[in-house]
């Protein structure tokens, strides 16, 4: 073993990488191909978000907070508009909520397209990141018409949402998600039941569920070996009470397991999405009336809310002092612990030519790790 | 929910409900560790969710906030504590949880709160750094960019609004004022003119 | 160990999409039209703003300026002053847009802009009454 | 005094002479001409996603947007690539990596920066870790506005970058060999004495003792 270590030799996997999940790095000590340590490194896009929002207003900083993690804005935006709302007691109207859950969805469709093109391009299947890219530009497409941006939104506000639905809105969502359930055929066939990814995925990176709870492991990571933890049934927010979900598990633990219940929670994101569409109500207030910027102040009080977002729980600590600006914001992202104390476990003895594959299936997320 | 209130109520410790799935608790420093471990092996809330750190500079004092689930993960507790801003040190929770590290890792480089026995208290997010920790409250970070980056400085054209309103609003009332002064003066010279006007008219 | 079959044969399926039509948006040729509530760069209807620099006091990121225009379009204005935005800071939250007390600020939906210079990005906002006028 | 539409600063005369000489077209041969041509219909782009504008690459580079229509391929490593995205803010922490990435390019070699942040700071113009003007670090050749630039943006930049070689323009690595000292100084303002050893230096005429 002492000769093993002497051995190694030590390189970087990232920043400057094509197998890596963002702008990251993993530094591994290398015995042939296998690998006896990593260490994961992170600060290449630290921005201090916390300091920025303590500088600025509520109405302010609510724009700023969708940039913390750049593939899924909208979790982060439903969490900072509901911790003012919590803090303020501000009461949002049914079709705003209604609104926002269909928001949420979306996005969640909209990111597990993304993970997909980033997954199967890890292994090499160069055509699913073609076909599943452009799949979530047409998700894009609508949010452009609804909020007016196509990757940062600015749309969940504390009090409701921005914009009302555009016209024809509901029915051309309806399209795009018959369009999606034949989407979903197809990478079936071409994707998740093909047999270079199942012989690559399958017995790779396998988590152990005893380490899950203690060590607060969410999301896909989480639900892959079998525990059924969601925090839209555990503790709903919005209308996810009302809504009729199953949360999707598999019990093996391995990157094939997550592949497989991220493809069952796009299954179950166009069921609820479509409850929405024929739930929604066609009037009430978007936005409930709120004090200019200056005026909106805060009360000396803390809380923290989760959301779950399309990698898990995504969870804000907000504070406030009693004037018009934050006393602190801290986020804690789903990536923080996937990212340092199960990565570099994950990682010991397995191929280097798995790593990015890993990363990928764990849904790491560099900018929200360290914000 | 009921068993805990009692159970922490021996501590002679209050849990206040914030939210519908959110409790809190607030203990003195000295009482932080056996509070988490009772919380860990007894009360079974095994799961920590998230470390967070509160600077509040004018009491003098950080405010951490450890975040705990149960297995069930139907509800948050919040257990508070408050420490002293200076030199602030923590006890290391590592070895309960081994998700602490990071969270304490960074926090030591936010903060400056220092963790006795932590093993990697390295460099987190930032590189080489050597000005106070950049969450603290008494960081200027616009000062800490003005000193390090200059800006574009094509923008010195800009105008205060306020001072602009404050002299088109005096333009105005001079002009005004000016305005009714030629009045005023035209037709003191008009009376003047007048009776030569008529003067002439009669010739 | 058997073989998986199906693993092998499904993914050949794939081979039937040769015949679809191909989804690419062959940008500068063909555009793709970008709805009218999109937040792309501003326009200012002159004749109306007020010159009240509330879009000067919102903006976070500092981006907005007021200075002169060339001719005086409003009477009105009260300091004579209108918003030109830097674009090396503006981040398009339409922020501006929304406390601007007689609307004449908007966002249109025209949003791509390049230049090889790094100095030229301060920006005059079109003199446009309305979203999706024509340029003449 | 203004017009509507994109200003940049009043230059003074000096400057203004500067700027007009490197618009000076240094394609004066057929040869040359032709491998102008051929070389901005090839371009490409290290594979390095360094801010919140790689979220816009996937889309421009795959089916929908197709950037490989107009000879923009990605490739993996620095050695083979001639143009970096600079994709959004840069922190001190990149800023390191990414000098060292571009100085490990191959000549010809450009850079695009996508978004308001490497203009003039963006939306993070007060944080404490990213830079404000990145032209003061490297030479940028084309900047392209939008949070996020949209891929349509994105490859209007292309167009522009395509039409500078294609004419000869002067570009950024020639600025940059001639200004070494400039931007070297700015680098190390921000950075301290903790800059990586240039890949420039003469490694085997160093004489001992002397400053890497």
């Amino acid at each position: 073993m002492k000769n093993d270590l002497e051995n190694t030799i030590k390189i970087f996997h990232g920043p400057q990488h094509p197998g890596i999940t963002g702008n990251m790095s993993v530094e591994l000590d290398l015995l042939g191909e296998t690998i006896k340590r990593a260490q994961t490194h992170v600060g290449y896009l630290h921005r201090g978000f916390e300091k920025l929002v303590e500088r600025r207003t509520v109405v302010q900083a609510f724009t700023i907070v969708c940039r913390i993690c750049v593939p899924e804005p909208d979790p982060n935006e439903e969490n900072f508009a509901r911790a003012v709302e919590n803090l303020t007691g501000l009461e949002i109207s049914e079709k705003a909520k209604y609104i926002r859950t269909m928001v949420l969805e979306m996005q969640r469709l909209a990111t597990m397209f993304l993970w997909m093109g980033g997954q199967a391009g890890s292994i090499g299947l160069g055509l699913i990141p073609q076909w599943s890219v452009c799949d979530r530009d047409y998700m894009l497409d609508l949010f452009e018409e609804l909020t007016g941006g196509r990757v940062y939104h600015m749309y969940a506000f504390p009090g409701g949402v921005r914009r009302d639905l555009p016209e024809g809105f509901l029915s051309r969502l309806s399209d795009l998600l018959d369009y999606y359930e034949k989407r979903i055929i197809v990478y079936n066939n071409t994707f998740f039941d093909n047999i270079i990814f199942k012989k690559r995925a399958i017995g790779v990176g396998i988590v152990n569920a005893d380490d899950v709870i203690k060590n607060a492991y969410v999301g896909q990571v989480m639900r892959g070996c079998g525990i059924k933890k969601d925090v839209r049934k555990d503790m709903p927010y919005l209308m996810y009470d009302k809504l009729d979900f199953d949360i999707p598990v598999q019990s093996d633990g391995d990157v094939y397991a997550r592949a497989l219940v991220r493809r069952d929670e796009m299954l179950q994101s166009i069921k609820i999405l479509r409850q929405i569409i024929k739930q929604m109500p066609s009037e009430g207030d978007i936005l409930q009336k709120i004090p200019k910027h200056r005026k909106f102040k805060l009360p000396a009080d803390d809380t923290y809310v989760q959301t779950e977002s399309a990698r898990g729980a995504m969870s804000y600590y907000m504070a406030g002092d009693g004037s018009e600006k934050i006393r602190r914001m801290q986020v804690r992202g789903p990536s923080l612990v996937h990212a340092y104390t199960l990565l570099e476990k994950l990682l010991v003895d397995s191929q280097l030519s798995d790593v990015a594959m890993t990363m990928n299936s764990l849904g790491i997320c560099p900018p929200e790790i360290e914000r | 929910m009921i068993e805990l209130i009692s159970k922490l109520e021996k501590l002679s410790l209050e849990l206040v409900q914030k939210q519908d799935y959110l409790y809190k608790v607030e203990v003195k420093k000295e009482q932080l560790e056996s509070l988490l471990l009772s919380f860990l092996n007894e009360f079974g809330y095994i799961t920590l969710d998230s470390i967070n750190c509160r600077d509040d500079l004018e009491e003098g004092n950080f405010v951490i906030t450890y975040c705990l689930l149960t297995p069930k993960r139907d509800h948050v507790v919040m257990v508070q504590t408050s420490i002293e801003r200076e030199n602030a040190s923590l006890p290391s929770i590592h070895t309960f949880w081994p998700q602490a590290e990071i969270m304490e890792r960074e926090m030591h480089e936010m903060f400056g709160v220092d963790f006795p026995g932590h093993p990697t208290l390295i460099d987190f997010a930032l590189e080489y750094w050597d000005n106070i920790p950049p969450l603290r409250r008494d960081f200027d970070t616009l000062q800490y960019v003005n000193d390090m980056n200059p800006f574009r400085g094509q923008r010195d054209d800009a105008l205060d609004a306020k001072v602009e309103m404050k002299k088109k609003r005096e333009a105005k009332k001079a002009a005004k004022l000016k305005a009714e002064q030629e009045a005023a003066a035209k037709a003191e010279l008009e009376t003047q003119n007048n009776p030569s006007q008529e003067v002439q008219n009669e010739e | 160990m058997a073989i998986d079959v199906k693993g092998v044969l499904s993914p050949l399926s794939a081979i039937g999409t040769l015949f679809e039509h191909p989804k690419t948006i062959t940008y500068p040729a063909v555009k793709k039209d970008i709805p009218l509530g999109y937040r792309g760069f501003h326009i200012n209807n002159l004749e109306t703003c007020i010159g009240c620099a509330s879009c000067e006091e919102v903006c976070m990121n500092d981006a907005i300026d007021m200075v002169h225009p060339d001719i005086e379009y409003n009477i009105k204005n009260t300091s004579g002053c209108v918003p030109r935005i830097d674009y090396g800071r503006c981040c398009w939250c339409s922020l501006c847009t929304d406390v601007c007390p007689p609307d004449s600020l908007k966002l249109d939906n025209i949003c791509t802009h390049a230049d090889s210079n790094p100095d030229n990005f301060l920006y005059m906002p079109k003199n446009h009454k309305s979203i999706g006028e024509e340029v003449s | 005094m203004m017009e509507s539409g994109f200003h940049g600063c009043d230059l003074d005369d000096s400057l203004k002479c500067k700027l007009e000489e490197s618009g000076t077209q240094n394609t004066h041969s057929v040869m040359e001409k032709a491998a102008a041509w051929f070389r901005s219909r090839s371009i490409f782009v290290v594979a390095y996603g360094t801010g919140c504008g790689a979220i816009e690459m996937p889309p421009t580079f795959t089916s929908r947007y197709d950037a490989e229509r107009m000879g923009v391929v990605g490739v993996a490593t620095p050695r083979q690539a001639d143009l970096i995205i600079l994709s959004g803010y840069l922190a001190y922490k990149t800023l390191r990596r990414v000098i060292r990435t571009y100085e490990q390019m191959q000549k010809p070699k450009y850079i695009i920066t996508l978004g308001s942040c490497p203009i003039n700071g963006g939306m993070y113009w007060d944080s404490y870790n990213t830079i404000k003007k990145l032209d003061d670090y490297l030479p940028v050749d084309v900047s392209v506005v939008g949070c996020m630039p949209r891929p349509e943006a994105v490859i209007d930049g292309f167009s522009l970058l395509q039409k500078r070689i294609k004419n000869g323009e002067k570009a950024g690595w020639e600025k940059y060999d001639e200004n070494l000292d400039f931007y070297k100084k700015n680098q190390k303002r921000v950075l301290g004495n903790h800059v990586d050893p240039s890949y420039e230096t003469d490694w085997y005429n160093l004489e001992n003792g002397s400053e890497v």
